[in-house]
């Protein structure tokens, strides 16, 4: 369990001074994947940073499994790190060794035997997929193969946390694809906690447990990934999830259409019933799927359909209601009583 | 024959002032290495928000290599002749001069390595730090490595300015080429050997350069 | 310079020490009083108070013998003259190891100066105590220490810088130290194991380009060497140099 | 409009020989939003970079508005490549110049008159919404505001032809959505022709008309985006598109459903069209939408529904045959004969 | 005051040299400057894959900068006596002087302001390259505006070595607070006025570091 406690951090300069983190505390607990979104700027790598005392915090403490980092010697403080994983944007791979000797690096950070040490790196390497390109240095592999060797060297040494920084903007789909499976299996498999920085909300909703909303310092918003996207609150998180969820209907459809329009949002179970089949059996009007989105959200439906209902005034008011009844949130977009 | 002949004359002279000026030289570059580039990590690894963080003695140390740095390279030489004395017994010969060229490449040699050092990506750094590696494995195995084509080209600027430097080691009897092209080229207007000597070295300078580009460029693997 | 008849204004060369001070403390004053301007140039080697004489960058210099004056202006296509003879102090030769030049074993160190000019001159103190033999037909301007013939103590002769010479007394056996740089160091001449003998040609000359010898600025300079003013300023700050037969 | 004739793009260095782009050619209508997608490496941007000669092609052609740029002296092709913007990914601004100044000196370059020059740059100012920070040095924008200077840069001499490499990467989702909305209006209202590279489908499905697909130097696929979309030929290109269309079904519900699992695209009007209200008011069936997404490619909808029905084995039998003479494409997932 | 009166006394004297100094440094700093600058900007854009790309140009200037790096400063000073006769009538005095020290100081900041033109992200140039700027705009709007603080610090740089090789000016009568140093404390013994004169170098030497930091510091906007 990582408990962050009230922690601060200011970057103090001759000229000016300014606010990275601003008094944030969270729980998050083992196992758990965990979700950090904001703008630019907004404090999340200084977060982060904060995490393994990259960046000593102005204030606050880190407790790490009961350990208060804050609080240690140099000495302990290493020993802990080392079960801290932490994966870089910029891969900050040592262009200088090989991929084996980089990831060998950590393991005889942690004092492991050579033996050891050897066995554990091709294993890692095996994992991620990178066994032919052993004795490669870092300059000859592609951006998706830097980071899978930032990920090996990141999980060395057993981590029980997991720190990433952007992991996979920069990268195309294919390989961010293989990277997420990798962080999901090992979150899994290992039941490692997971701390992730990314400006895809497309990664959090398919990787994150939960997620914190930061903006200038501050953590705004914080829950769970499918109450952040089915209900958030603050203007941010809307702006960022629709980035997922929301889509345009190209407005001349709504104008040549002949039907009332209607969009309905499903959550959690609801999704899974079928209002729609049931509302054109139980009424006489014709449904037209107009546009729509269902998204598994922790294996958790969240979808929205828009709905184009043709038939008389009469029926097309009763299979509202109908339909009204049985989903969280109806909105008519054009209503048409022919 | 008549034009070969002072060549070949001087040939001996020439002989022995190259391989003093190569002691000379190569005294002085190895102690550079030895203590310069330690110094140089130092003065890196004190700067704000490195691992060894400390302005006190980082702004000591710069003014020492400051000062330095600041005398010139004569007086520097007489200043040393009390150390040179403990340290070689003599105040005079390639050795003795070998002690203030070493003091002078020290601080030159460490400002390199500590300019090479900062070359290097930071974020770099901070993995090792994540890791929990020690200090010194983060020395020798992130910062040295990654810095080092930036040093092997500091390296060989150390060593040209040495040579040139060496040349006034004729002052305290040091010898070398340059101070052959000196006395005999400019005291003695002898200029068959001035023009050899200072042929010699500028094919010394240049195969020096060529040498340190090639290994700075090989062990570059970026 | 084209007017040198009335020229009020003098640049003076000597090597730095000694005879730099000599002209300031000794020549400026007197020539001053005539109505001249001075600046003196320092020089720290033995070719460019020549040279700059002989391009007219300076008008006189005090820093060489006659005999190596006259050497330098046949090699280098210059036509110098000496004006007049200065105090010089003698070279000398000195020890902390030995009291006396017999006592000198196989193989001793010997500093010496490693500019030709004072190089013959050490020489010629090691040739006349009869240490060593030297080729006779060399040329004083490029005499090295290759041109010893005989050595049969097996001299290790080490040039140096001849300023350096007094510091490195300690790390040699013997050591030729010019005077001018002996008392500059505060060493006694009285400790030296032999004195240079010096006839006058071999004492330090001022020196202008043979075409200024008439020259009005010319006399006046010799006029003031000669001047009782210069004796006193010689006996008072430059004792133990050697007087030239004139002023005895 | 573009022409690609024949490029090929070697890198000779001492060691070896690396061919980045293969014998590419492609022709790009004036007006048209063109995108090029494909891994790290595949030669992507060794392309774009030889559409403005920044990067001179080993051999072909390269013939903008009929002008073939391979052949023009080195004045005259400072000349044409004031009218081809380019828009940088890592933004590339002059540091020691202020947002004013990194834009005037395009204007400065195409030797435009002091006062014309502050005219335009307030201007485009104005239109990327950085007026306020006319006077501030790069270092103290954030990712976007820096990235819209680039824009006002690329646009200052009002380029025919634009030049985007990954320009929106690494930045948030709002950011990347207002710099994705003034591309699409700069393209509409001045009729710019626009080459993007980006590794985000997204990006594609929003903005482009066409997409090519580039592999190892070549183009393996070229085409109109929805073409692309709804029926990718090549491997990599479903890849490709999978990350925007595809979704994987929890498992657990297709072993906990009881009826019948079924996987139905929709392309171009039959998307509109109301075949699962048809199907279910015509059947006695009944229907329940367990996943689904409809996407508008340029306005055209491209959908896939995974529904679930459930009936007798006979209506679902003749629902099924209903459905499959209606759509596309019609796949059974798990078949039930209760 | 019997210590402090060897001090008082070479007061004129040391100010006197200070101006010296001011002069050589200055001169061959504006040379530098005026003609090193060019010749740095002109080693960096003939390499590969820039603007002037011309190979033979480069290794041309290359070689040359690398011989002038190659003779020993004292033989250069006397080499270039008769240059120095033809550019100041003299070839004595602070301001032939000036002309060795020009020389020598011509190549070194070339190489340091083609370093610091390398260190610029090649991004920034390629995007006034797609601009169409001019060459002459690029180098004027970009290359040496992004350099700035890499060029002011190799001015600081070159200012003190500039500083260390004015002491050697001595040698042809150039004067200034090196050569009285040892003048003084190398020649005559007097080591009062040396360790004056070497703290005045020192001052000197710390306060164009401090002041070149902060420029350089200062015009840095990254
Ligand atoms: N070393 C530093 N010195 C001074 N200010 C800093 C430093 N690092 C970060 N900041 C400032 O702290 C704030 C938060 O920065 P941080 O890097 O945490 O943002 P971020 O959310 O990670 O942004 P991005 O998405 O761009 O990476 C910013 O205003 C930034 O300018
Ligand atoms: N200057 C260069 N010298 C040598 N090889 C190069 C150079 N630039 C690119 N390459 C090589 O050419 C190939 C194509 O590179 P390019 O940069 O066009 O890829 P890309 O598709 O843009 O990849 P990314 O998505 O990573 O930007 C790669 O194999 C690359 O290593
Ligand atoms: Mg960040
Ligand atoms: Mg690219």
């Amino acid at each position: 369990m990582i408990e962050i406690r009230s922690i601060r951090k200011e970057y103090v300069s001759k000229k000016n001074r300014v606010i990275g983190v601003d008094n944030v505390s969270l729980t998050i607990q083992t196992g758990e994947i965990y979700g950090i979104v904001g703008y630019s700027g907004a404090g999340k790598s200084s977060l982060l940073r904060c995490l393994n005392l990259l960046e000593r915090p102005t204030g606050g403490n880190i407790i790490i499994d009961g350990i208060d980092l804050t609080s240690l010697s140099s000495k302990e403080l290493r020993k802990q790190r080392q079960k801290i994983g932490m994966i870089f944007q910029h891969f900050s791979l040592v262009s200088s060794k090989t991929v084996y000797e980089n990831v060998a690096f950590a393991l005889r950070a942690a004092h492991r035997s050579k033996d050891a040490t050897k066995l554990r790196v091709l294993e890692l390497l095996e994992i991620v997929g990178l066994s032919d390109k052993k004795d490669v240095y870092p300059a000859q592999l592609s951006g998706g193969q830097k980071q899978r060797v930032g990920i090996a060297r990141a999980l060395a040494n057993e981590p029980t946390v997991l720190l990433c920084d952007e992991a996979t903007s920069a990268l195309d789909p294919t390989t961010t694809k293989a990277i997420l499976q990798l962080l999901k299996k090992i979150s899994s498999e290992l039941g490692i906690t997971i701390v992730l920085i990314t400006h895809e909300m497309e990664v959090v909703k398919e990787l994150c447990h939960r997620v914190a909303v930061m903006q200038d310092g501050r953590v705004i918003e914080e829950g769970p990934v499918y109450e952040i996207f089915s209900q958030p609150k603050q203007e941010l998180t809307k702006q960022f999830i629709s980035s997922v969820l929301d889509f345009e209907l190209p407005s001349h459809l709504i104008e040549e259409s002949e039907g009332t329009i209607i969009k309905i949002q499903f959550e959690g179970q609801t999704a899974g019933e079928s209002i729609l089949s049931d509302t054109l059996q139980s009424h006489a009007v014709k449904g037209n799927i107009l546009h729509g989105k269902i998204e598994y959200i922790q294996d958790v439906p969240l979808g929205i359909l828009i709905i184009e209902l043709i038939g008389d005034a009469v029926q097309i008011h009763s299979a509202l209601e109908y339909i009204k009844n049985r989903s969280s949130s109806v909105e008519v977009l054009k209503h048409v009583t022919a | 024959m008549s034009l070969l002949n002072p060549i070949v004359n001087i040939l001996p002279d020439l002989n022995k002032a190259f391989l003093e000026t190569i002691y000379m030289v190569g005294v002085s570059l190895a102690v550079a290495l030895l203590i310069g580039l330690p110094l140089g990590v130092l003065l890196f690894t004190t700067t704000r928000n490195l691992f060894f963080e400390n302005g006190i003695v980082n702004r000591s140390l710069g003014f020492a290599v400051n000062i330095v740095r600041s005398i010139p390279f004569i007086i520097l030489l007489v200043a040393l002749l009390p150390l040179t004395d403990l340290l070689t017994g003599s105040t005079i010969g390639p050795r003795a001069a070998s002690v203030s060229l070493s003091v002078s490449a020290i601080p030159f040699f460490a400002r390199i390595v500590e300019t090479a050092l900062r070359e290097i990506d930071r974020g770099v750094i901070e993995a090792a730090i994540a890791v929990g590696a020690t200090p010194w494995m983060i020395i020798k195995d992130v910062l040295l490595p990654e810095a080092k084509p930036g040093i092997i080209q500091g390296l060989t600027l150390t060593t040209i300015s040495l040579i040139g430097y060496s040349a006034m080691a004729g002052t305290i009897g040091g010898g070398g080429i340059g101070d052959l092209a000196i006395r005999y080229g400019y005291y003695r207007y002898d200029n068959t050997v001035m023009i050899t000597t200072i042929v010699v070295l500028i094919c010394l300078v240049q195969l020096l350069q060529m040498v340190g580009d090639k290994v700075s460029y090989m062990v570059n693997k970026r | 310079s084209p007017n040198t008849e009335d020229k009020k204004e003098l640049k003076i060369g000597a090597t730095t020490g000694p005879y730099a001070d000599m002209v300031k403390e000794a020549i400026k004053p007197g020539l001053e009083d005539l109505g001249y301007k001075i600046e003196i140039v320092e020089f720290t080697d033995y070719i460019q108070p020549n040279k700059s004489l002989g391009n007219n960058s300076i008008d006189a210099n005090l820093f060489q013998h006659k005999v190596y004056m006259d050497n330098f202006a046949k090699e280098n296509d210059l036509k110098l003259s000496d004006l007049i003879i200065v105090p010089t102090a003698p070279m000398g030769i000195y020890s902390n190891k030995y009291n006396s030049l017999k006592e000198v074993k196989d193989g001793t160190s010997l500093a010496v100066p490693n500019d030709p000019v004072n190089l013959a001159r050490a020489l010629k103190v090691l040739v006349d105590e009869g240490l060593i033999e030297v080729d006779s037909n060399v040329d004083p301007l490029k005499v090295s220490e290759k041109d010893v013939t005989k050595n049969p103590k097996n001299i290790q002769l080490k040039p140096l810088e001849s300023a350096q010479l007094p510091r490195a007394t300690d790390s040699v056996d013997l050591s030729a130290v010019p005077g001018n740089f002996a008392l500059a160091a505060k060493m006694d001449l009285k400790d030296a194991l032999v004195l240079e003998k010096m006839p006058d040609m071999y004492r330090n000359v001022v020196a202008v380009n043979t075409k200024d010898v008439d020259a009005q600025f010319a006399k006046d300079i010799k006029s003031v060497v000669e001047s009782d003013q210069f004796e006193k300023v010689i006996d008072d700050k430059f004792a133990g140099f050697g007087k030239p037969d004139w002023m005895n």
